[in-house]
């Protein structure tokens, strides 16, 4: 997607609603400025409802928010989150005339595992693979230690594919750029939710501190919000060769900019415009996009749905690495998923030479051999 | 291991702050429950004080005030209101936190001043104890400096005495010539001060910056660690660095336990709860009675008037 | 109550009103917005149509539960702070019933409140063991068990009750719908979690209006020794009150997860078990105001969920407000008391008890 | 230093604990200050040491009026007060006791503050370890402590209120000798008491307050008749006692031992009959109180036995002693008795031993009011039972009680009550005698003992002095009893 023109939506209205708050300088706040960049460019109106979690608003459900929204006259809603699923499904069901789209989410995707026939219900997700795959070689070429440390939110079916995405690239730069043989410390804790609530999850903040403890250089943040960034940054101006790379939102290294490495990051505008544009146009139909990133420019915001932005903390020698890693993933050259590649178990993921399916990728059910950590497993 | 523990020490500072000001306030007789929302409170103005005026100091001075009036107002209510203080500290709790959400909406997680690291020269370069005590900010070792000062002041001094006597029998300090009203205002307002110091620890040093809930469950159980360390500044630090240990070792026991990592997360709190079951339990009473050595360690008599209000006549 | 009584009663309600008001909207000029503007989006939010009515009674319902449970307990003097974690484990319980029991939904239904009853008296039974017995202050030992109850739904969530292939603190997997409780029309109104409301109302008043019981629990809370001497069984007594107060909060846990998520989550007491204390404080610990000041309280917290949406002002205000009006009305009452000489403390109704921690009044 | 008291009124609300007192002890003078419970002596001594504001009146000190403000003003002044209970810390050590509230430098100084200690210590032939937790000391070194300490502070008129109480002959052989050293060096000393020996071994002059005002003053020695009869108002008119056929033993206490931490009484024995009447005499703290516990089930007997009607009940535990119709009233009636905060009418609800698990509010009303009626409470049963005036209290108590009780025990039946409101009560208690209620009870008024017992047993440091008639005895023979003085 992202190549329509902005069509003039002058007194359409949308709605749009944040699992996190508006400015967490990550997940949520990549999807709010989408919104707002949408409703520049059509003029049409965003209502917006963060912080939309059962801890943070305990008085309402998803579909009670997509209600609220509706009735103030959101002609289309975006439900934000992973975690809004049962919401989302439930809002379409009893909402079937206003279209609706569930980042992140499987639910139109015919070949999926989990398909349900709802034609007001559309998926948008972006290809973070790439994202996360350039932020691991981004990692493996900083690296001291030769040890990086994962900090992840939840294990699902997405959070083990940006893992291993990460991992895949990490591996790779560290031993095809660096010529390293041994080998490279993976390690992964999840909080428990995508974002830190406290009394349920882990504290990221104490996450990253016992990474940068146990011997990891490099952290990169798989969660929400920018704990990890701040922590290592903390820790750099103590003097520590420490690094970190955030996530999400194309602004995330804003906290710490010294030891950032890079941001890899979602860009929700185009297809979020595309969709703004079917639904004005009256074609809108439930699909389910996976979009990948504007390989001619991986920053051009108007077009590409996943970017990398590189920060000041990578060095101009691991910068024309990551250059050619970049280049080596946009012309095909490089496939890190690829076999032979062995989940944690030891079960094949990919056989010798078997290039993953979408579906293989989509629905990674365990992390990769190589990886400490927990996997959803089963 | 030098560097865990150095990080255990540095994690813990802001609970420091906040349990040895309230073991302050609860010697003088005043319970001030609503230390879940007025550490929060005070970790959010701490952080917007120390933005807007570009100065640490003004950060810590805002909030040490904030949290110093909460503590105030508990007080107020009990000595001159006559109401109840577990009852005015539970409004309190929940109206601070609320505050801090409504007020702090314009600083989430946007980049300010931070106290900034002060290795300690020559110290810092002895091995393993130099990592774990000498490289941190002045905060942290403030904290440490805290606790043998409340020591020192509490069980060396004249006024620390009557602090203890205010608390433990008023009438009898009546007696004997203090003020003890104004005292009590004055360790609560003493004790505020120290807990909100230790809620811009988070913002400003342990827990850069400030995000809605900041902070949310510490305070609860900075009240438990109070009780756990037996209103003694030793004890309660050493209740302090015990729940930093476990929460750290939560994390490491992820891979052990991958089901129950979150859970574990959250046992500190009770645990350091149930502990005082056992501490409170018949039979550990008898065996301190017979052992009074023992009451040092597992004794938590709390000052006889605590929660209560000294009227005059 | 005559003339003069209730003025002196309303009196304290109206300045504390009044000032709650005042206070309110210096906030929100702060936060920059037109403080009338704010008040009619609350309302709007709240009471705009048949399904934000229905959707401000859902969490009416349950807090008005935990509200008249706490009634209970207080009766008896105990500050039952322990109710969240009650909630909680009324609502674990029926998750356990609305997952594992098949039938229909009036028998899955009636289990998994059932459930929820005796999951919440259970919890708090704990508490009361731990303070009759364990000596532990009922505030702390029913803190420590709100945060094992916690523990325990995120336990679940995360490990046996997990979703096939993820492991997030965000919930199970919705019940089967026969174990929704039914609700009225389009509207997400549960009539079963009203009528068990408003019976909850009605039972509490009569329980401590009308019957023995609720009188000897009385005395109890009041002066504790006097009670023994009267002959009556103190420590049973406050079991009792643990058991009941507990009881009803575990429904309102039953009403939260298969009438409003349909699921377990970790934070399943919403809160309400905290705001419930709130409410309490608020009616003056009578039965009879608390269904209207919870209904008050419903409204700020769903209706100031449109703020944001509406205004862009932050959600908290529904709580700001809600904790600027107890904090008044509760120094109101002490100003009032103040300024008659003789501090008549029983009517001011809170129960005074001993805030020792680990020692038994 | 002398001082001197003028015209000192005290008001607790309605209360009027001094009426007018004045008081003038000169220098080096050891003054005794006698009167009967609640005649006013506590309120007077504090007033003067400055831990109550007076209402009205002046001191004096040295011949110059002192405006006390708190006790760090009359500290100040040289006027130091050991209380009745003494103010010590009890989890604090001995030093830090002595420590607490003295005047120096902010760093402490132990090791030279338990120097003076000793010193001081010596000098009276006291010995304290510094560092033991007060709360093991007895009374008596608890006394010792607070005295030496208001010495260190520089007290030149102490006052001592009641510190023979509690503590064992030794001990207050010990603290007679040192009040005489001290008088002797020039102090005034303020000996507050009832106890007549310890007055007239001690004191050179006597005030005697009774309700509140000065009812006379004397040198010693002087006839012990006389300060009785000042004390307690003089001879009382002992009615013609109706005789009531007394029935078969209704309670038998054999070989009884309780024990409470300071007390403990051994080998206790005791029958009452049906309609008998047992007065307990004696200075609060004697045992009185934990033998009545113990009768009430409310204690339970470190040993022997307590049988009504033949039944064994030792072991019963209260509600038992309730459910065998055992009763007991005690004189904390708002901290033991009734309930703060609820009606007279839920009062007469609580007591009903009704199963009905439902109020019957219309007849609990009804029943309200004819219980108001009948014992003629001054209240509507809308009011709460502390807005009730303390005779009224009394009242409202007896008109809770059991119908028909088989043993009745009380503390303080008529304490705080009118001359009216107590006979009011008798004529309730003698009644129930008549229906064969075994009657104990507990009393400081020896007119009221003497009046209305059959029997009196006079308790002494935890044990029965004596065991009088009270158709023979007198109150000047109570009163020597009493203070531990057997008469023969
Ligand atoms: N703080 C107070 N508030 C109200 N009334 C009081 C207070 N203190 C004393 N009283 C009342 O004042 C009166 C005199 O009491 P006080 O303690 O002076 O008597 P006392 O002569 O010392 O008696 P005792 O010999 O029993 O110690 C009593 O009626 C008592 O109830
Ligand atoms: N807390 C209270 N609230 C309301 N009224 C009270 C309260 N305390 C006392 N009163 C009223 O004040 C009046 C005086 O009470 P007080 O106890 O001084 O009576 P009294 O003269 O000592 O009577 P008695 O001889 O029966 O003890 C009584 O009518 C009583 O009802
Ligand atoms: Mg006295
Ligand atoms: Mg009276």
């Amino acid at each position: 997607g992202g190549d329509s023109e902005p069509v003039d939506a002058e007194g359409f209205t949308f709605g749009m609603i944040l699992v996190g708050p508006q400015n967490d300088h990550g997940w949520s706040q990549a999807h709010y400025e989408a919104g707002q960049y949408v409703a520049e460019l059509t003029g049409a109106t965003m209502l917006v409802q963060d912080k939309v979690n059962p801890a943070d608003l305990p008085e309402k459900t998803v579909d009670q928010v997509a209600a609220d929204l509706i009735a103030e006259g959101a002609q289309l809603v975006f439900a934000t989150s992973d975690d809004m699923r049962d919401g989302v499904l439930l809002a379409a069901e009893q909402n079937p005339d206003i279209p609706m789209i569930w980042s992140s989410g499987d639910s139109a995707w015919e070949d999926g595992k989990a398909f349900a026939e709802l034609d007001n219900l559309g998926n948008v997700m972006g290809k973070m693979e790439f994202g996360k795959m350039i932020a691991g070689c981004a990692a493996g070429l900083t690296t001291q230690t030769g040890s990086i440390g994962y900090v992840g939110p939840l294990v699902n079916d997405e959070t083990q594919r940006l893992v291993n995405s990460a991992f895949l690239g990490a591996r790779y730069c560290w031993e095809e750029y660096r010529g390293e043989t041994s080998p490279l410390e993976f390690t992964v804790t999840w909080i428990g939710f995508w974002f830190n609530i406290p009394g349920f999850t882990l504290d990221p903040t104490q996450v990253a501190n016992e990474f940068l403890d146990s011997g990891a250089d490099v952290l990169i943040s798989g969660i929400d919000t920018t704990e990890a960034l701040v922590e290592a940054g903390k820790r750099a101006s103590e003097g520590e060769a420490v690094w970190a790379v955030p996530y999400d939102f194309e602004g995330a290294c804003a906290e710490a900019p010294d030891i950032c490495l890079g941001t890899p990051y979602f860009n929700w505008g185009p297809a979020y415009l595309e969709i703004v544009n079917s639904v004005v146009n009256d074609d809108f139909k439930a699909e389910w996009q996976w979009n990948g990133p504007d390989w001619d420019n991986i920053t051009d915001n108007t077009k590409t749905a996943v970017g990398w932005l590189s920060g000041d903390g990578l060095s101009s020698g691991a910068s024309s690495d990551l250059d050619d890693f970049i280049s080596g993933l946009a012309d095909g050259d490089i496939n890190l998923f690829t076999g032979p590649l062995s989940y944690q178990d030891g079960s094949v993921y990919l056989e010798d030479g078997e290039e993953a399916t979408e579906f293989q990728i989509w629905y990674t059910e365990q992390l990769l051999e190589g990886i400490t950590g927990e996997s959803a497993g089963e | 291991m030098d560097v865990t523990l150095a990080s255990i020490l540095a994690a813990s500072t802001p609970l420091i702050f906040v349990v040895i000001g309230e073991t302050i306030t609860e010697k003088a007789g005043v319970i001030n429950l609503s230390l879940d929302g007025t550490v929060l409170l005070s970790a959010m103005v701490g952080f917007a004080g120390a933005y807007e005026s570009g100065s640490v100091i003004v950060g810590f001075a805002a909030a040490a005030l904030v949290s110093a009036l909460a503590a105030l107002l508990v007080a107020y209510s009990s000595i001159a209101l006559r109401l109840n203080q577990v009852a005015v500290g539970f409004v309190l709790f929940q109206l601070t936190g609320e505050l801090s959400a409504f007020l702090g909406d314009p600083y989430v997680r946007i980049p300010g001043p931070t106290v900034t690291y002060r290795p300690i020269p020559l110290l810092e370069d002895i091995p393993f104890i130099g990592k774990i005590f000498f490289q941190h900010d002045l905060i942290v070792y403030g904290s440490i400096v805290l606790i043998f000062l409340t020591y020192w002041f509490m069980f060396r001094t004249r006024r620390g005495l009557k602090l203890q006597a205010i608390g433990e029998r008023p009438e009898a300090a009546h007696s004997r010539g203090m003020p003890v009203n104004r005292l009590r205002y004055l360790y609560a307002a003493v004790g505020g001060g120290l807990v909100g110091i230790g809620g811009a620890a988070y913002s400003l040093g342990a827990k850069i910056g400030w995000s809605e809930g900041h902070t949310t469950g510490l305070g609860w159980i900075a009240l438990a660690i109070v009780i756990f360390g037996g209103w003694h500044p030793y004890r309660a630090a050493f209740g302090v660095y015990l729940f930093g240990a476990l929460q750290f070792s939560a994390i490491k026991l992820q891979d052990v336990f991958p089901d129950l990592t979150q859970v574990l997360g959250t046992l500190p709190f009770p645990i350091m709860i149930f502990t005082l079951v056992l501490v409170y339990s018949d039979r550990v009473r008898s065996l301190t009675d017979r052992y009074p050595a023992l009451r040092g360690i597992l004794g938590s008599d709390p000052p006889s008037a605590i929660g209560t209000r000294f009227d005059v006549d | 109550m005559n003339f003069a009584d209730l003025w002196k009663r309303s009196r304290i309600g109206i300045i504390a009103v009044a000032l709650a008001l005042v206070v309110g909207i210096l906030l929100l000029l702060v936060a920059g917005a037109n403080p009338f503007e704010a008040l009619g989006v609350i309302i709007d939010g709240s009471l705009g149509s048949s399904i934000r009515i229905g959707d401000t009674l859902m969490v009416w319902a349950p807090l008005v539960l935990a509200a008249a449970g706490l009634l209970i307990t207080f009766a008896a003097g105990l500050w039952n702070i322990g109710v969240e974690g009650q909630i909680t484990f009324g609502a674990i319980a029926a998750s356990l019933v609305a997952r594992e029991v098949s039938g229909p939904t009036w028998l899955i239904v009636t289990l998994a409140l059932l459930a929820g009853l005796f999951g919440g008296a259970f919890w708090a039974l704990l508490a009361g063991l731990l303070r009759t017995y364990g000596k532990v202050n009922e505030i702390f030992g029913g803190l420590g068990l709100h945060f094992v109850a916690t523990a325990l739904a995120v336990y679940l969530v995360l490990g046996p009750w997990k979703r096939a292939g993820v492991a997030s603190t965000s919930g199970t997997e919705p019940f089967p719908r026969e174990s929704w409780l039914p609700t009225v029309g389009s509207t997400r109104l549960s009539w079963l979690a009203i009528v068990v409301a408003v019976a909850s109302v009605f039972g509490v008043f009569y329980l401590l209006r009308g019957t023995r019981f609720g009188l000897r629990l009385k005395a109890v809370g009041k002066n504790m020794r006097s009670a023994f001497l009267l002959g009556i069984p103190t420590g049973p007594y406050m079991l009792a009150a643990f058991a009941l107060g507990g009881g009803l909060a575990g429904l309102a846990g039953a009403i939260q997860a298969t009438g409003f998520h349909h699921k377990l989550v970790p934070s399943i007491s919403g809160g309400y078990g905290f705001l419930g204390i709130l409410v309490a404080m608020l009616a003056g610990y009578a039965a009879r105001w608390i269904a209207p000041i919870a209904f008050v309280f419903a409204m700020l917290a769903v209706g100031s969920t449109l703020l944001p949406l509406k205004l862009g002002l932050d959600s908290s205000v529904g709580g700001v407000l809600q904790g600027v009006l107890v904090l008044f009305t509760v120094l109101a009452q002490g100003w009032q008391s103040r300024r008659r000489n003789r501090a008549d403390e029983a009517a001011l109704g809170p129960p005074e008890p001993p805030v020792i921690p680990g020692e038994v009044g | 230093m002398g001082f001197e008291l003028r015209e000192i009124h005290k008001h607790f609300g309605s209360v009027r604990a001094n009426n007018g007192v004045n008081l003038s002890v000169a220098s080096g003078e050891l003054h005794g200050l006698l009167g009967e419970n609640g005649a006013g002596k506590s309120t007077l001594m504090k007033v003067l040491s400055g831990f109550h504001q007076k209402t009205s009146g002046e001191i004096l000190v040295d011949g110059e009026s002192i405006d006390l403000r708190s006790p760090a003003d009359a500290i100040e002044h040289g006027i130091g007060m050991l209380h009745q209970d003494p103010l010590v810390f009890l989890p604090f050590t001995v030093l830090d006791n002595f420590l607490i509230g003295s005047p120096g430098p902010e760093r402490l100084n132990r090791r030279a503050a338990a120097r003076e200690l000793a010193t001081l210590a010596d000098r009276f032939g006291f010995s304290f370890d510094p560092d033991t937790p007060t709360r093991r000391l007895t009374v008596g070194e608890r006394q010792q402590l607070e005295i030496l300490r208001l010495l260190w502070l520089g007290a030149r008129v102490l006052i001592l209120d009641e510190p023979t109480t509690g503590i064992s002959a030794p001990q207050r052989l010990k603290l007679f000798a040192t009040l005489k050293e001290l008088a002797a060096e020039g102090m005034s000393v303020v000996f507050v008491s009832h106890k007549l020996e310890e007055v007239e071994e001690i004191c050179e002059r006597v005030t005697i307050i009774r309700a509140g005002t000065v009812v006379g003053e004397r040198d010693l020695p002087c006839p012990a008749a006389e300060l009785v009869e000042l004390m307690f108002g003089g001879e009382v008119e002992i009615g013609e006692r109706p005789v009531v056929g007394l029935g078969p033993p209704r309670l038998t206490v054999s070989d009884l031992t309780v024990r409470d931490r300071m007390l403990s009484v051994e080998g206790f024995n005791l029958e009452v009959a049906e309609g008998e009447v047992i007065g307990f005499a004696g200075l609060e703290g004697s045992g009185q109180r934990i033998v009545l516990d113990a009768l009430s089930g409310l204690r339970s007997a470190n040993g022997g036995t307590i049988t009504v009607n033949g039944r064994d009940l030792t072991k019963v535990g209260y509600r038992g002693y309730l459910d065998g119709g055992v009763q007991f009233l005690p004189a904390g009636r708002l901290e033991e008795g009734l309930v703060a905060g609820l009606t007279l009418t839920e009062h007469f609800v609580l007591s009903s031993r009704s199963g009905a698990f439902l109020i019957d509010w219309e007849g609990a009303l009804a029943e309200t009011v004819e219980g108001i009626a009948e014992y003629s409470v001054k209240g509507t049963p809308d009011s709460t039972a502390e807005s009730l005036s303390g005779g009224n209290q009394q009242r409202l108590l007896l008109a809770m009680l059991q119908d028909n009780l088989e043993v009745l025990l009380m503390e303080h039946p008529t304490r705080g009550l009118d001359i009216e409101s107590a006979a009011w009560v008798w004529e309730q208690l003698l009644r129930r005698r008549e229906d064969g209620t075994a009657i104990v009870f507990a009393s400081a008024d020896l007119d009221e003992l003497l009046e209305y017992s059959d029997r009196i047993l006079v308790f002494f440091a935890g044990g029965v002095l004596a065991e009088v008639d009270a158709r023979t005895s007198s109150v000047d023979e109570l009163g020597h009893l009493i203070g531990g003085k057997v008469t023969s």
